[in-house]
């Protein structure tokens, strides 16, 4: 126990940076803990009805169970790397769930999509992981919810914008929401997990987790409610408008989010007690109402609420699970529905700013009736229509699922107090406040709560049936908003003609522009260290007048292979270079050098000779402007190289190690050519390394003279 | 190259470059020369008999296939440094067996796998090359 | 007097190499130019050679003069043969009287 | 000490003797794979030898540094010449699947053992101009490798390459000459002293700015690092596997040998410069793979970006930014190679590298799909693959340091790479094979199945267990940090206490 | 005299960038050739010119009575001539490949490997 | 005007003499006009290294100077020969002049 | 070539004797040494062999006749080099061969290249000719008989009995 938090587990993972593998127990991690176990165990048993003879099913529970633990390590993690690990997990196994119908490019492109928003709000979260680390002293949890809180850290504004862009991408936060509804294209069990209790409500978690360290600030509130408010508004309206069951589904997901995150926002009890309660409620009902929809396709091969109707009939069970989930969903009494709604208004009136928070939560919880009404009303009852597949009751294994957790949605209603009470309670002592939970009861009495339901279910019944009125006021503000999922579209082509441009520039095939970079950088580099270091030059005119026309005609030599078009005259050239610079060499009293440079020389000029036979004439293309610019360059990085060798020899040489060679030459080494025995015995590991150059240079030519041709990239 | 004069010299040139070159790398280590001069001199001469005969006649007057020298004189090379392991000495340390004015050791040894993997790797290159086309 | 005699030698290598290189510049075709390469410089090349001999003394800096001699004297005009031969080929001079390559190999009359 | 030094240096050029004297016969790619052994069991006593007595120097020769050319092993060149044996072991067993009997007869075997004799030799010495030549050995052997198997792209890319790389080697000789012409030593412990000493800091900057370029395009940073995406994904896959994995590592190796050894004089210049450089090298390598659609340009893109971060632990310079540095390096090299490993499978199995001609990996060789998920999220830094630790100490080093840009872009980049990995994943797995083809691993014969998997596999199980196990990688990381940061160790190991 | 031979080494290394930017493979290689010169005359330079008295030592060892040519030099620069006379092989049997692969040696025309055609 | 001065003088003279020898050969390089034009040249150049040496050796009394002589006049002759065959088979496949 | 070997043995073995390798105990040596070989000529050398002791004095007669030829001819090109207005007659012409054997042809052509103002382009294919080329070709038919007399009959004397 640490601080009353029970200790599952801890490892030293990376002891030097503070980081450990470790896990605790609280009433927060207990509640999610409990919804993600509970809710997954029913829906794998759904998912063995509804995809058991799929192929790939196998992996499909694999990454499902993978999924689920990584929620659970999420939640129960007590150390925010450890946290991070787990969230991060998340993304890449709902990244492997969303894409699970991997042959479907839509479904690719959504599993891209959510993985890219969510992973990229999980780099922001890192960063703002190892900054409460450095604020707080470390990365345990415990310690950072019992410590003083991050509110008045100098790291605190980075912090809290880098966490809010990770929660709010997970939770799929206004304006980050639009991969969520796009995740529908995960195959019906995921998306009632991931929607339900599981990814989104990561988001949801560390926000409530992280409330004693960084909540109760202005930021924090004003940031929350007003992404909170917007996106419960707009989704709900969203949600009205879906023809998809299951995307209408989705949208009130994004509904149930953005108004948890809204009540996440306040810092009072109400507020919180109201965000983990409804918090259970939303994951009820809606893993109920994803596995419902996913038995309406599976029955009828549709999930088009315009193409269905009457189904109660063929199937009952799901009708009932249907409407006793929807009871919950529209916040109607005795389900555990109607609570949470009371505790979000009385959450509501207690925060900074009641007014419109209250105002944001009528409009979506009105709406969200409506789109109950439609959901359990419409597909069951009135005439039946004719549908893809004659309709049929699902297996029993998709039907349990749904079920169970509708009439728990009842069974917690009725008896929320005892069930529920101490769970809430203890996730709120526990984790978010030292203060008391609410009390979760039916009847809290006749209060502004109870009004404002009244007047909700009013405007919910008025837009469930003057729905289609309410579609022809909406469409065109809809359809004139822009729509980010069309903007995702637009910035990935946006970012890829970024990318393709920038290849281009840079990596166009050329060669010699690439060779000019290289040269521009290392005039640029060589020049401007020049200028910032400033060497010491010593020039000193030598007064030989043969070493001064063995420089002429060697510089002259450079001329003539300058711009020659003749192959011959460029080899000659060369050859005078190298008579130069050989004879430089003897000058300076280097006959080893000299000779072979000599050799070298001949063996070159031999091997140019054959060479030429099999090469092409010269012809220079350079237009005038590029002959500039590569004179420009070139006599930059000449001038550079200049002026380092004379700084180089404007000091005296430490001619230490030389003064060793020559009086151990002979003493120790037995030889008398100093250079000879330098390369054979004081470095021979040089002269070493350096005929195995040379030998693989003959084999590196070798094979690409002979060896034949193969086309292919 | 179909010349008398040329295949006439380069019969007694190749030998006398193999000649000279071999002279070039055993006084090396007091006077200049060495393994590289040597085996750049070597090649040499038969690539003067190469332009003169042929590569193929080259080829088979050297019998090995140059690649192989080449070859060789890295495993000498090697087989010198790791010979001072013998005297529990360091790698490429030299060994010297001194007899009156001979002197045997390692580093000459070494000298001459530089000379044989210079020599293979200039013919395999010569060759190569005049065998394109 | 070994020194004048070197000094001598010295001055008559420069000189000759100074003339060759005369030469070359200005006759007047590169068959002609060769004359003066491959002879007047080998001649050069062995003066200054034998200045060194003389001037060192001893058997080693002699051997060496007169093998560095020997070899400029076996290999030039083995050189100055094939290149002579392909200019001539190139400048295209008195074709009849020139043995083209393609003629080689077939027996002789 | 010094054969411990000396002996994975050599054991490779006897290894390449070897088999290129056995190249026709199936010995030969034996005597490959039987060298590659030795060399691990040597770096494995290597580094179990620092591990137990700090840097080790060793004189080849027996001539006394600075005179002779020395032979150093600290944490960073030990760990460095272990990985370059994992890699050599692993990639020829991967070789013996993909390279045929001609590739062999030219001599693949030999010119691969000596790209490893070469790495191994610039990861451990000690002087500067041997430096210089042990780069002339992997960047010839490189050269042959590129070319050996005769494609006509290869050709291209060669000629990119080889021009390119030939210029960046000659200023490093230039550097290398001037640099002694300046101090009179060529021994790094030497130089550090000696560079110190010098009464013209200017200069010093000067020749190490030269290096800087002459090591920077050997680690393709921005923007000298067209040779390697013009190509790497040219030659054999076993060949740009190792490419991948090794040749630019030495690059970032000898820039982190440098300029923490050596020029430390003007941090604010130098450093500063590096810190540029990273930047841009991360973005613009990144950006360049979101443009590609082939398997291997995509990867060798991203070397350049995950380059960038290296060098920017480097540029940071401080204990954790470096010792992250190391710890990137020693992850990348492993990641790297297996991703372009699984790229060959995938070649082979697909018929292609490009794309959009490919897919279906996914549904009928679930086994590489795994094995790719693997590396390809270790470098996207997600953990718990050994990636995150490296990416999540770099930044953490940013964020330290008030880097709020750098640590930015470190993020971001490894957004991209995510781009970039799951594009990979949804066109080559995901898809189906646009022919309808069903590659299967089912399909390569039964040995090349064994040879190229069990690389694959081994080298996935070291990403994951550096990941899941960090701490000791973490702690010989940052072990070798300190040992760059403060080179008192190994200036006395090479030097003695007595010079300088 | 370092002075003239720093000049010289800075002008080759010039003309030889200018070779190599021509774009001609070919020309490329004259390049190289030169670059090695300019830059193996700035190492010797760079090790101090010493007119006269090569490294060698006399008889039993004898040290000549004038300082001799610095050999540690010396030993560098051979080992980079060789060096480099290998990698200029290598980049001379690549063009000559390189011009029976694309029939012509002008590298920007080389376009096998990279870039790829763009892709609607 | 001593003997040694004498010599002293004489080979910085002939020094002086060679180098411009190898200027003026240069030019006829540089001109051309034909192939065989610049290998006359360039092999006369190599043979004015030659005596390059000679004179060196004399200045420094190194014989080691001779060492390069000897490699020189064995194996130059080797370039003139490859340029010359070069010459020959570009002359035999009539290509334009070069 | 037997014989050459033994001499050179004795000028080796004069030199020992006189304890030092220096140029002129070789010399000495090897001349003494030839002046021993001609008096036993009977006991060592029978028929053919004996042709050494006509080769070497011929070498040596053409030795010196080589070099007096270099120099005058060099100095013959070297004037024309530097007057004002070279006196030169380039032209290309045919030399018939008596020479027969690949040694002695090879030898007659460099020879030949290497005095001044002539040069050996080719041989024919039937060795029945020499092209040679000349700077001094005012009268052809004087230069080759010029070349016959002068070179190639004391080569002839070196290679034939
Ligand atoms: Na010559
Ligand atoms: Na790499």
């Amino acid at each position: 126990m640490v601080d009353g938090r029970p200790v599952l587990f801890a490892l030293d993972w990376a002891p030097s940076l503070g980081i450990s593998l470790a896990f605790m127990v609280d009433g927060l991690s207990l509640i999610f803990g409990l919804l993600i176990s509970g809710i997954g165990s029913l829906i794998f048993l759904y998912a063995t009805g509804y995809m058991g003879n799929h192929p790939q099913f196998g992996r499909f529970v694999l990454f499902l169970f993978a999924f689920m633990v990584s929620m659970l390590g999420l939640v129960l993690a007590r150390d925010l790397i450890t946290l991070f690990l787990f969230w991060e997990l998340t993304s890449i196994t709902s990244y492997l769930l969303i894409g699970f119908d991997h042959d479907n490019p839509r479904a690719r492109r959504n599993a891209l999509q959510a993985m890219l928003v969510t992973a990229g709000g999980g780099l922001a979260l890192l960063a703002g992981f190892i900054l409460m680390g450095t604020a707080a002293g470390g990365y345990d949890l415990a310690e950072i919810l019992t410590g003083p809180g991050l509110q008045d850290s100098s790291l605190y504004g980075p912090i809290l914008v880098l966490v809010l862009l990770g929660a709010f991408t997970k939770s799929a936060q206004f304006p980050f929401h639009f991969w969520l509804p796009n995740a529908m294209a995960a195959p019906t069990p995921v998306s009632a997990y991931l929607h339900s209790a599981t990814m989104v409500k990561a988001g949801v978690y560390l926000l409530a987790r992280l409330h004693p360290a960084l909540g109760g600030t202005m930021a924090w509130s004003v940031t929350l409610a007003t992404a909170g408010a917007v996106t419960a508004v707009l989704s709900s309206v969203l949600a009205m408008r879906q023809s998809d069951l299951k995307q209408a589904l989705a949208y009130t997901t994004l509904m149930a989010l953005g108004t948890i995150t809204m009540l996440l926002a306040g810092a009072h009890s109400y507020a919180l007690t109201a965000a983990v309660t409804f918090l259970i409620v939303h994951s009820l009902y809606k893993a109920s109402l994803f596995m419902v929809v996913g038995a309406v396709d599976h029955g009828t091969g549709t999930r088009e609420v315009e193409r269905l109707g009457g189904l109660g009939r063929a199937m009952p069970v799901t009708a009932a699970a249907a409407v006793l989930a929807c009871l919950s969903m529209a916040g109607l009494p005795p389900m555990i529905g109607w609570i949470g709604k009371e505790l979000i208004y009385a959450g509501a009136a207690t925060m900074t700013g009641a007014p419109l928070v209250i105002a944001a939560a009528v409009t979506a919880n009105a709406l969200m009736f409506a789109v109950a009404g439609i959901i359990a009303l419409r597909p069951f009852f009135g005439a039946p229509i004719a549908t893809p597949h004659v309709p049929h009751e699902a297996p029993w294994q998709m039907l349990a699922g749904p079920t169970v957790l509708a009439l728990g949605g009842l069974v917690v209603g009725v008896l929320a107090q005892p069930l529920l009470g101490s769970v809430v309670g203890s996730a709120l002592t526990g984790s978010l406040l030292q203060d008391r939970a609410a009390g979760l009861h039916l009847w809290a009495g006749f209060n502004e709560a109870f009004v404002l339901s009244i007047l909700t279910f009013a405007i919910g019944a008025m837009l469930y049936t003057m729905r289609d009125r309410f579609a022809t006021l909406v469409d065109p503000v809809l359809r004139s908003m822009p729509s980010l999922d069309a903007g995702w579209d637009s910035f990935l082509d946006w970012f890829r003609d970024l990318a393709a441009w920038q290849t281009r520039v840079l990596q166009t095939g050329r060669l010699t522009g690439y060779m000019l970079a290289v040269f521009a950088v290392t005039a640029l580099a060589l020049g401007a260290t020049i200028l910032h270091g400033r060497p010491v030059i010593m020039p000193e005119l030598p007064r030989s007048a043969f070493l001064w026309l063995t420089v002429g005609f060697t510089a002259a030599g450079a001329v003539v292979a300058l711009n020659t078009h003749s192959r011959i005259a460029a080899i000659a050239g060369i050859g005078t270079v190298g008579i130069g610079v050989a004879v430089i060499f003897i000058f300076a009293g280097a006959p080893d050098v000299a000779t072979t440079q000599l050799m070298v020389e001949t063996l070159s000029a031999v091997m140019f000779a054959i060479a030429a036979l099999r090469l092409p004439g010269l012809v220079e293309r350079r237009s005038r402007q590029r002959q500039l610019a590569h004179g420009a360059v070139a006599l930059a990085v000449g001038l550079c190289v200049t002026v380092m060798v004379l700084s180089v020899t404007a000091s005296p040489l430490d001619r230490t190690i030389t003064q060793y060679f020559e009086e151990n030459s002979y003493v120790l080494a037995h030889g008398l050519n100093i250079v000879n025995v330098v390369l054979v015995d004081f470095r021979a590991f040089d002269t070493f390394g350096e005929l195995i150059v040379v030998l693989l240079a003959s084999f590196g030519a070798y094979a690409v003279l002979k060896r034949k041709g193969r086309a292919g990239a | 190259m179909n010349s008398l004069i040329l295949s006439v010299g380069a019969r007694f040139l190749t030998a006398l470059f193999l000649l000279f070159s071999l002279f070039v790398l055993l006084r090396g280590h007091n006077s200049p020369g060495g393994g590289f001069i040597g085996g750049l001199i070597g090649a040499a001469g038969f690539v003067l008999y190469s332009f003169a005969a042929g590569v193929e006649a080259a080829r088979q007057a050297l019998r090995v296939d140059p690649r192989a020298i080449g070859v060789w004189g890295m495993a000498i090379a090697v087989l010198s440094g790791l010979a001072s392991a013998l005297a529990s000495l360091d790698p490429f340390t030299g060994l010297w067996l001194i007899l009156a004015d001979l002197a045997l050791s390692t580093v000459l040894v070494f000298d001459i796998g530089v000379y044989l993997a210079v020599f293979g790797a200039i013919l395999t290159l010569v060759f190569a090359l005049e065998e394109t086309l | 007097m070994t020194e004048i005699l070197t000094g001598i030698l010295a001055l008559l290598g420069g000189g000759f190499a100074l003339v060759a290189a005369i030469g070359i510049l200005r006759f007047p075709d590169a068959l002609t130019r060769m004359h003066a390469s491959s002879k007047v410089g080998s001649l050069a090349g062995s003066l200054a050679l034998l200045a060194a001999a003389v001037d060192i003394g001893g058997v080693s800096a002699a051997s060496r003069a007169l093998i560095a001699i020997l070899f400029l004297l076996m290999t030039a005009p083995i050189g100055a043969h094939l290149l002579g031969r392909a200019a001539a080929w190139r400048a295209g001079q008195k074709p009849d009287l020139l043995i083209r390559p393609s003629d080689r190999g077939k027996p002789g009359p | 000490m010094s054969w411990v030094l000396a002996l994975p240096i050599m054991i490779p050029f006897v290894t390449a003797v070897l088999a290129f004297l056995l190249r026709r016969s199936r010995m030969g790619d034996l005597a490959s794979v039987g060298g590659s052994v030795a060399s691990l069991v040597a770096a494995v006593v290597l580094i179990a030898e620092v591990l137990d007595q700090g840097v080790i120097a060793g004189q080849i020769g027996g001539w006394q540094a600075p005179f002779g050319i020395t032979l150093v092993a600290d944490h960073l060149s030990a760990a460095m010449v272990l990985i370059t044996a994992i890699i050599g072991l692993s990639v020829a067993v991967w070789s013996l699947a993909e390279i045929g009997p001609t590739s062999a007869r030219f001599g693949y075997h030999a010119l691969f053992q000596s790209l490893l004799g070469g790495v191994t030799g610039a990861f451990l010495t000690g002087d500067l101009f041997n430096l210089y030549v042990w780069f002339e050995v992997l960047l010839i052997s490189s050269f042959g490798l590129l070319v050996i198997g005769g494609r006509k792209s290869a050709i291209d890319g060669a000629v990119k390459y080889v021009t390119l790389n030939l210029i960046a080697t000659v200023l490093f000789l230039a550097g290398a000459g001037l640099l002694y012409g300046a101090t009179g030593t060529l021994n790094m412990a030497d130089l550090r002293g000696a560079v110190a000493a010098s009464p013209d800091q200017g200069l010093m900057t000067l020749i190490a700015m030269m290096l800087m370029v002459a090591f920077g395009m050997k680690a393709a940073v921005f923007p000298l690092f067209f040779w390697l995406p013009a190509s790497y994904h040219t030659p054999h896959y076993a060949v740009s596997a190792v490419f991948a994995g090794l040749l630019t590592k030495v690059g970032v190796y000898a820039l982190l040998r440098v300029f923490t050894l050596i020029f430390v004089g003007d941090l604010g210049y130098t450093h500063e410069i590096l810190l540029w450089v990273s930047l841009l090298t991360m973005l613009t390598g990144v950006l360049g793979a979101a443009a590609q659609s082939d398997f291997r340009k995509i990867l060798s893109f991203h070397i350049i970006s995950q380059i960038g971060y290296m060098v920017l632990g480097l540029a940071l310079m401080t204990p954790l930014a470096v010792m992250g540095a190391v710890f990137y390096l020693l992850h990348h090299i492993i990641v790297k190679t297996n991703l372009f490993l699984i790229a060959g499978v995938s070649q082979r199995l697909t018929g292609s590298s490009d794309l959009y001609a490919i897919g279906g990996l996914y549904r009928t060789a679930p086994l590489l799909a795994a094995l790719f998920i693997i590396p390809a999220f270790s470098l996207a830094g997600f953990p718990p693959l050994s990636g995150f630790w490296a990416k999540f100490v770099i930044v953490r080093a940013s964020l330290d340091l008030g880097e709020w840009l750098v640590a930015g872009v470190a993020l971001l980049v490894g957004l991209l790479t995510i781009f970039s990995m799951t594009k990979i994943w949804a066109e080559a797995f995901w898809k189906a094979h646009p022919d309808g083809r069903q590659p299967a691993l089912a399909d390569l014969p039964r040995s090349a199945r064994w040879q190229m998997m069990v690389p694959i596999i081994a080298l996935a199980v070291m990403t994951v267990l550096i990941g899941a196990f960090p701490s000791a990688f973490l702690e010989f990381a940052t072990k070798g940090a300190e040992q760059l940061l403060d080179p008192a160790a190994y200036v006395a190991a090479v030097l003695g206490e007595a010079r300088r | 005299m370092e002075t003239l031979v720093a000049c010289l080494s800075g002008f080759l290394v010039a003309t030889s960038i200018w070779l190599m930017l021509s774009g001609n493979l070919m020309r490329f290689l004259f390049g190289l050739l030169l670059l090695s010169n300019g830059v193996n005359l700035a190492i010797l330079a760079a090790g101090r010119l010493t007119p006269g008295a090569p490294p060698l030592l006399g008889a039993k060892g004898a040290l000549p009575p004038d300082t001799m040519a610095n050999a540690l030099p010396q030993a560098l620069l051979l080992t980079a001539i060789v060096i480099g006379f290998g990698l200029f092989a290598f980049a001379l049997a690549l063009t000559i490949r390189a011009y029976r692969t694309f029939g012509h040696l002008e590298v920007d025309r080389m376009r096998i490997a990279e870039p790829a055609e763009e892709r609607e | 005007m001593t003997p040694t001065a004498f010599m002293q003088t004489s080979v910085t003279l002939a020094l002086i003499m060679v180098g411009l020898a190898i200027f003026i050969g240069f030019i006829r390089l540089a001109r051309g006009p034909s192939l065989a034009d610049r290998v006359v040249a360039l092999d006369m150049m190599t043979t004015a290294v030659i005596v390059v040496c000679g004179l060196y050796a004399v200045r420094t009394e190194a014989e080691a100077f001779l060492d390069i002589a000897v490699a020189l006049a064995l194996v130059s002759f080797l370039s003139v020969v490859a340029l010359a065959r070069y010459a020959e088979r570009l002359g035999r496949r009539n290509d334009r002049d070069d | 070539m037997k014989l050459l070997a033994i001499n050179v043995l004795l000028a080796v073995a004069w030199a020992a004797l006189w304890n030092g390798f220096s140029l002129a105990n070789l010399l000495t040596g090897f001349v003494i040494g030839f002046g021993a070989l001609w008096f036993a000529r009977d006991l060592i050398a029978q028929g053919d062999e004996r042709r050494y002791f006509r080769a070497l004095p011929q070498t040596l007669v053409l030795i010196v006749y080589f070099l007096k030829e270099l120099i005058k001819s060099s100095i013959m090109v070297a004037r024309d080099c530097i007057a004002p207005r070279p006196n030169l007659h380039p032209a290309i012409v045919k030399m018939p061969l008596h020479a027969h054997s690949d040694a002695e042809i090879f030898l007659l052509a460099n020879l030949i290249t290497l005095t001044p103002g002539t040069l050996t382009l080719d041989v024919a294919p039937d060795r029945s000719f020499l092209l040679v080329h000349s700077i001094y070709a005012t009268d052809e038919a004087a230069l080759v008989a010029d070349l016959k007399s002068g070179m190639e009959r004391r080569i002839g004397k070196v290679f034939r009995p």
